[in-house]
């Protein structure tokens, strides 16, 4: 199956975040073209969650310029950064545990939602036709991720699998360009992990969606990325596809020497 | 027992997320509007009406807005009474200065004054949470209550201090000042508290009901999801205030006929505050069975000794109300701090699994 | 123009000036004491602890309340400590235990819960009506110096409350300091592990700070009933606290301290010398005014150390 | 609105009747899918046109007259349309156990020679290619769902919106096309082939026409009077005759809607929120629904517990009564409609028969207990007796003569006679055409006079309802010459909640014996709540306690069978409880859960042999079985037997 990889998307470039002294990311770059799954993996430590907050502008780093889309900016508040179109999931699953499934999938549509407060209060006419359009397209999310059966139970309710299928359901549901997946796959078993990456493979296909991921599992990430780099200390050792970073010395040594270990 | 939800299936998302997807439930809520609106005006006597079911509905409309800032947008709000009190006072001078102007109306109006002041205090929420915003509005609580209290040209400089409601008619009849019947009082709130929870009802189970939960769950995630925390936020203080805005304005124009500023002390904060608690923080119905409960508590500590033939004496009525409340709302935090709404979504859920246990 | 003129009547008058800075010192002291037990309770348990004033009052009506009932001032004095160690005992038992893990809210909730079981059940046990305290029983001195050929006047009781308040604060400094329990309350304010590892279960620890709590509680409520009257009406009072926090931070016992001095003297003179431009006792919400605008510039208070918020 | 059936005669086929409902009344519901959380729903026209585009897209890539289209998947309101679109083409549908594998299809496929294949999913693409290089006939696969089809590029699949897509546009140029393929269409036309599922030998394709379908149709309609108002929920495999005649057949004539299920997974919860009025199960589905009811109960509280269970005693009386339209007391009626709020309202609401105002079971003897429960809650359920090659009715009970032991009357149009070793024979208008491409089995089953032979073998009672008793090849004869139906007893001890499965033995033989499979469910709750600790399976069956238990059902049967002359003798004499449960995986059993006696008898002889012998009470075997995870090993086992009493018979000391 042919992937159309397409123009550059992200442009990281020259990234150096630090917190009070202790850096976090040195002088990072790369970039990420339309419509490609690229992984960043590393160590723990090694600063990839910091690397997705500074893309999608939860921290501001010191040095380095981010593109995004062709327009180039320094500093961004997370909820703009939703609005250019880049989706985000969490490392250890951060759902609105108060909220159904459904809910929690539909609060994913916020940015697509204009109605005013008067209609919302009469929950009637715009309001109400915006409601079923969006509810529409959750329920395609909902039977794309095969979670039907738990539409309205509590997210707090469900189990560890499962709420990571959500949370991806939420992600989609904003329908970005750009969807950051933190260790999507971090505790679950062999079957949930399949499921995972064959959702992962569908999204990024179906949707067209370009995918950043994080990941542990090397064998997952040489099946689902056509790039990807490697962090160490908060500095990138390498890049380039599955097959290169295998035969990369350094990354053996600082990355999969860990791995076998734990 | 008396579900039968068989056969009660949606072809439309529009069936689906009506109000009571239900038949049964439908029925039930038509059946206790109809009662409120019908029979309780030709069967209540002025004492429940005036004693208990009119206060019941206004603080059941309070807790409605404070549940919104609380319970829903997860904004913890110790100033209610100072909003309450700028409802009631901005009320009081609309009606000075348009005398001709329909009262429903400007009551109506008033809520939008206390909807801007907690447009004002709710901007710290942009920087702090929790206890500290807590403690941020007991800043409007106290500066209102000194404010009304010594600014003469609030209670047009009358020597008592207090405000006194002019009689107002509405199609002829008298509905706020001294002679209007416990009946007329009645229905006007009763018409505007359900109007208004309906549609507090329609914003929470929509857009915004969703940012606010959002919010209040995980706002880190949300903010992640483009919510503005901020404005998200905003809203919800401001149409919380114009719902105690409101509850003020009635407070004072329905119930109480007049009134000085310390009916709005930092007490009736606590007390709503504590109807949310015990009803069900982030339920709208919740909010009405809260506001019973707490109404009704103070009426039960006087009349049950009296009943049973024990003389108590109105400050020991008072201490034990103290106590009780206190120690329901710590019970209630253990065991339930979904408080009665849950409580009555359970019953409700064994109800439709009836004679099964689930 | 008007607002200005009090700078110029603060300098025409050195010697009032004085006065009130001291007035507002002694109820800054006061303001701290009350700060300062509530940053003990949350710094070891997380609790924001919205009865604390409620307890000063309590305490006060209790060691009265027993006087009154005929106990020598000598007994009623530990007897109320030891009303204040069962409090701290039931709390942690009734309350805190079934809460544990609870969000911080709810528990800031439950604890005003508590607040109006206290009232009620102070007001059950020794009535609601004010009442004196036992100034001279406790042989505290209540006349008062003057200098300045009288223009400035010192109560005794205030100096004698500033200095006990500053001895309870360096006692209290020993203790979290030198002794074993206080060191793992320290270590409890850090994280709970380390608080385990130096072998004194969480629950003695709270027992601990709410007692401890309790106790500053009652010194309070001795000083401040010494200057007013003591019944519930000084609660409102003693919520004052909370902006002192605010401007102190939480977690900071220096906070507290620096934090309840702010305040004290900045509502003296604001009331002083605005007050009155603006229909008087602006003290009531001045606080915590003053609290709000510090918030926009340190959400985290003076001392507070600052949140960083990971993902 | 209500309608009669006088339904116009020259609507002979089934595409004539969709086009006559989408004329007269084409806002009325058709179909409903339960999908992306609602019930997608379809008028009658809609239906038209939706068929008429598939028929059109089919006939543009090549669908001939006389082609046969393979249907493969769960109920889904789009693969009924196909069996139909095919149907208006004059082309044959053949639909196929969605279930079965592979290897199990290819027989079906190339016996039919379908050369078009309507499919749901990618699961059963892959089954087909799988196995395509063996099916010349089938040249076009169509699959109904787009999910994970992306990479399927053979220029011979295609998707089922597309060819509807090119329907569109096919009916835009010749749009009397259609109505033309339908109006060729006649009763004598052959309709459908349906694959009997047969328990020895390669499935045989019956062959269905019209008339076959529809006249049946229409009587079953006038027999149970159904209306055009009617909810049924389809559910059961569409490759079965019942479905054919009940979400088909029966709902093209009188224009009722059929609601399809999200899924297998959730037909319990879909059925609860359609709430049939009409509602077809075999026995094993009553059972379960009755043994979940009890267990859910059993967890009650002692009140609602003791409150249950007055009122269904009173329900098995009094509702009973009532529903056969019999005289009760005003008291009775007055504490039934009590019931009826408490326990019997809800409990239907729960089970998601509010509504159902007729209820069916067919295929195989119902649990008079498992009856009467149903029929006490004031729900109409009867039984029927049919087969695909009678297009499913010879039997059925009509309103207010029910009862749990009979298969019923003569259905309308069908003559019955008993051969002289008792097996049943027919003649109806719904006599099948022929076994597909099987002159010989045809000429076996059906003969000259349209006379078939059903297999199976019963008698009449005295009120003519017929009584099946057993395969009339299975029928044997004792030593001492009574009749031996195993079936009929194997079915009266299954009744008993704790027996699975049970095989007897007794032809030629002195006496009969039984060996018998626990319920591990039913068996297991019960030893749980007497607190018996048991490792599992083999350990549960082999205990004394459960012995007990069992040797009072074995015995209770007997008493049963000591009632009924003709099989008196029959009565079981010793027993034993198998070490494991009969599994398809092992052989024991077919895929639809039928015993396999024969294969039984070679495995076990051992143990049969042990029975026969009155001085063994204990036999040790070895038998290989599969596990859950499928691996298979030999299971050791020590098995003991029992002797039963049995009972003198009644009906023979009156004689004697």
């Amino acid at each position: 199956m042919e992937r159309k990889i397409g123009e550059k998307l992200l442009g990281v470039e020259h990234i150096s975040l630090s917190f009070g002294g202790v850096k976090a990311l040195t002088d990072i770059s790369f970039d990420i073209r339309e419509k490609e799954v690229f992984a960043i993996i590393g160590p723990n430590g090694a600063g990839k969650t910091s690397m997705l907050n500074v893309i999608n502008g939860f921290y501001h780093p010191q040095q380095g310029e981010i593109h995004f889309k062709g327009l180039h900016r320094k500093q961004m508040r997370p909820h703009e950064a939703a609005v250019q179109g880049i989706a985000r999931t969490f490392q250890n699953v951060a759902l609105f545990k108060g909220m159904s499934t459904l809910n929690n999938i539909m609060a994913g549509r916020n940015l697509k939602m204009k109605t005013n407060l008067f209609w919302q209060a009469l929950y009637y006419g715009p309001a109400r036709k915006e409601e079923m359009k969006n509810r529409e397209y959750v329920e395609d999310i909902i039977d794309f991720l095969e979670i039907q059966a738990i539409r309205r139970t509590p997210v707090g309710k469900l189990p560890y699998g499962l709420q990571k299928r959500v949370e991806l359901g939420r992600a989609l549901a904003m329908d970005p360009e750009l969807l950051l997946l933190d260790e999507p796959m971090a505790g679950m078993n062999i079957e949930e992990k399949q499921d995972m990456c064959r959702f992962i493979l569908d999204i990024n296909e179906q949707y067209g969606t370009t995918i950043v991921l994080i990941e542990h599992d090397m064998g997952v990430v040489m099946d689902l990325s056509e790039r990807l780099i490697v962090l160490d200390y908060g500095q990138k050792i390498a890049e380039g596809t599955p097959d290169e970073i295998r035969g990369n010395q350094a990354v053996i040594d600082a990355y999969l020497g860990v791995a076998h270990t734990n | 027992m008396f579900y039968r939800e068989a056969g009660q299936f949606k072809t439309t998302y529009i069936a689906d997320q009506e109000l009571f997807p239900v038949k049964q439930d439908r029925w039930g809520i038509l059946l206790i509007i109809g009662f409120s609106f019908i029979v309780i005006p030709l069967i209540a006597n002025d004492y429940w009406l005036q004693a208990i079911l009119i206060p019941f509905l206004i603080f059941s409309l309070a807790a409605i807005g404070l549940n919104i800032l609380t319970g829903y947008a997860g904004q913890l709000s110790l100033g209610t009474g100072g909003f309450m009190a700028v409802g009631a006072y901005s009320c009081y001078k609309l009606i000075t200065i348009f005398p001709e102007t329909n009262v429903i109306l400007l009551i109506l109006v008033s809520g939008f004054f206390s909807a801007g002041i907690g447009l004002i205090f709710g901007i710290p929420s942009l920087k702090i949470k929790g206890f500290y915003l807590a403690v941020a509005t007991l800043a409007a609580q106290f500066f209102f209550e000194w404010l009304f209290g010594r600014v003469k040209w609030f209670y047009n400089y009358n020597d008592s201090g207090a405000i006194e409601v002019p009689v107002r008619n509405f199609f002829n009849i008298a509905v706020t000042g001294p002679i209007a019947t416990a009946q007329t009082r009645y229905v006007v709130v009763l018409c505007i508290v359900t109007i208004l929870a309906l549609i507090a009802v329609n914003i929470v189970r929509g857009r915004i009901g969703r940012a606010w939960m959002a919010i209040r769950d995980m706002d880190i995630a949300a903010e992640l999801i483009g919510i503005r925390p901020l404005t998200t936020k905003l809203i919800a203080f401001a149409i919380s205030s114009y719902y105690a805005g409101v509850a003020g304005a009635l407070f004072v124009f329905t119930y109480l006929g007049s009134a000085e500023v310390e009916v709005f002390d930092i007490n009736i904060s606590f007390e709503i505050l504590f109807m949310i608690i015990i009803g069900g923080l982030g339920s709208i119905s919740g909010a009405f069975l809260g506001a019973a409960f707490i109404v009704l508590i103070p009426i039960l500590i006087t009349n049950l000794p009296r009943m049973l033939g024990i003389p108590i004496n109105a400050a020991t009525v008072e201490h034990f109300n103290f106590m009780i409340l206190g120690a329901l709302i710590v019970l209630f935090l253990i065991f339930e701090p979904h408080g009665l709404a849950r409580i009555w979504s359970i019953m409700r859920e064994k109800l439709r699994v009836w004679p099964f246990p689930y | 123009m008007i607002f200005i003129q009090p700078f110029f009547d603060m300098v025409d008058d050195p010697v009032l000036f004085l006065q009130v800075i001291w007035e507002g010192f002694v109820t800054g002291i006061l303001y701290s004491l009350i700060a300062f037990g509530f940053v003990l309770i949350f710094k070891a348990s997380g609790v924001f602890n919205f009865a604390q004033g409620i307890m000063v009052v309590f305490a006060a009506l209790t060691l009265v309340g027993l006087h009154e009932a005929g106990v020598s001032a000598f007994v009623a004095l530990p007897a109320t400590i030891l009303v204040m160690y069962v409090l701290a005992f039931s709390v942690e038992r009734l309350v805190l235990r079934s809460l544990v893990n609870q969000p911080d809210i709810i528990l800031f909730m439950a604890t005003i819960g508590l607040t109006f079981f206290l009232i009620g059940f102070g007001e059950f046990i020794f009535g609601g009506e004010p009442k004196m305290m036992i100034t001279e029983e406790l042989l505290l001195p209540y006349d008062s110096i003057t200098f300045f050929d009288d223009m400035l006047i010192l109560q005794e009781i205030d100096i004698a409350a500033s200095i006990i308040a500053a001895l309870s604060l360096v006692f209290l400094a020993l203790f979290l300091g030198k002794t074993k329990i206080g060191i793992a309350l320290r270590a409890v304010a850090d994280d709970h592990q380390a608080a385990l590892s130096v072998g004194v279960s969480l629950n003695t620890i709270w027992v601990v700070v709410w007692f401890l709590s309790g106790v500053i509680a009652l010194i309070t409520g001795i000083m401040w009933g010494a200057k007013s009257d003591v019944s519930f009406a000084l609660s409102i009072i003693a919520l004052k606290a909370l902006p002192v926090l605010i401007l102190g931070g939480f977690t900071s016992v220096r906070g507290a301290i620096v934090g309840g001095l702010i305040i004290g003297i900045g509502e003296k003179i604001g009331e002083f010398y605005w007050g009155g431009l603006v229909g008087g006792s602006i003290e009531g919400w001045l606080a915590y005014m003053i609290a709000l605008f510090f918030l926009f510039f340190r959400p985290q208070g003076l001392f507070g150390e600052k949140i960083i918020e990971r993902v | 609105m209500i309608e009669t059936t006088t339904i116009d005669k020259t609507l002979d086929t089934i595409p004539k009747l969709l086009l006559d409902h989408a004329k007269h009344r084409g806002n009325s519901p058709a179909n409903r899918h339960k999908d992306l959380g609602i019930w997608q729903s379809w008028t009658w026209s809609e239906v038209a046109e939706e068929v008429r585009n598939l028929a059109c897209g089919l006939a543009k890539i090549g669908f001939k007259r006389g082609d046969k289209l393979a249907v493969i998947g769960d109920n889904r309101p789009r693969l009924y349309w196909s069996m139909v679109a095919a149907q208006a083409l004059g082309g044959i549908p053949v639909p196929l156990y969605q279930d079965s594998v592979a290897e199990e299809m290819v027989h079906v496929l190339e016996n039919s020679d379908a050369k078009f294949a309507i499919v749901q999913n990618q699961e059963q693409t892959d089954k087909l290619l799988e196995i395509k290089d063996r099916l010349p006939h089938l040249e076009y696969i169509c699959y109904e769902e787009p999910r994970g089809m992306r990479d399927y590029t053979q220029e011979f699949i295609f998707y089922y919106k597309d060819i509807q897509q090119t329907g569109r546009a096919f009916h835009g140029e010749n749009p009397d096309y259609f109505l033309r393929e339908v109006e060729k269409g006649q009763s004598s036309d052959i309709s459908i082939f349906l694959y009997t599922s047969g328990t020895t030998g390669e499935p045989k394709g019956v062959v269905l026409t019209s008339d076959n379908l529809i006249i049946t149709a229409r009587n079953s309609i006038d027999f149970d009077n159904l209306t055009s108002d009617e909810e049924v929920l389809a559910y059961l495999p569409m490759a079965w005759v019942g479905d054919n005649i009940f979400s088909l057949a029966q709902a093209y004539v009188i224009g009722f809607c059929v609601n399809c299920p999200e899924n297998p997974e959730t037909v319990m919860t879909d059925l609860k929120e359609i709430g049939p009025t009409y509602y077809f199960a075999p026995p094993a589905i009553y059972e379960t629904v009755l043994t979940k009811v009890m267990i859910r109960m059993e967890d009650a509280s002692k009140i609602k517990r003791s409150m249950f269970n007055y009122f269904m005693e009173l329900a098995k009386t009094v509702g009973i009564r009532i529903l056969d339209g019999k005289p009760v007391s005003f008291s009775e009626k007055f504490l039934y409609s009590v019931g009826k709020i408490l326990v019997y309202g809800p409990l239907r609401n729960n089970m998601g028969l509010s509504r159902t105002r007729l209820a069916y079971t067919a295929g195989e003897a119902i649990g008079p207990e498992i009856f009467e429960f149903f029929r006490s809650l004031g729900i109409n359920i009867k039984q029927l007796y049919g087969q695909t090659e009678a297009t499913v009715f010879v039997c059925a009970q009509p309103d207010g003569q029910v009862k749990a032991d009979t298969v019923g009357t003569a259905y309308p149009g069908v003559e019955i006679r008993l051969a002289d070793n008792n097996e049943v024979f027919y003649r109806s208008p719904g006599v099948f055409h022929s076994y597909y491409k099987n002159p010989e089995s045809t000429a076996d089953t059906k003969d000259a006079e349209g006379w078939v032979a059903t297999g199976d073998a019963g008698f009449f009672d005295d009120e003519g309802h017929l009584k099946i008793i057993d395969r009339a090849k299975d029928v044997g004869r004792m030593t001492d010459g009574t009749l031996f139906a195993p079936k009929y007893i194997e079915n009266k001890l299954k009744f008993f909640p704790f027996i699975k499965e049970a095989v007897t033995f007794g032809d030629e033989k002195v006496y009969a014996s039984a060996v018998i499979c626990i319920d591990i469910e039913a068996v297991g709750n019960w030893a749980e709540r007497r607190n018996l600790a048991y490792s599992g399976y083999t350990d549960l069956s082999a205990r004394d306690e459960v012995y007990d238990l069992l040797q009072e059902c074995v015995e209770s049967v007997n008493a049963d069978l000591a009632r009924d002359e003709k099989l008196s003798g029959s009565q079981i004499k010793r027993y034993m409880l198998l070490h494991k449960e009969l599994d398809a995986d092992d052989g024991e059993l077919t895929r639809t859960r039928k015993v396999r006696r024969r294969i039984i008898a070679e495995k076990y002889a051992v143990l049969i042999a042990a029975l026969d012998d009155p001085q063994q009470t204990h036999c040790e075997i070895d038998s290989q079985m599969t596990f859950e995870d499928g691996r298979t090993g030999i299971v050791h086992a020590d098995l003991q037997i029992r002797e039963s009493v049995r009972i003198k018979s009644h009906v023979h000391t009156l004689a004697a």
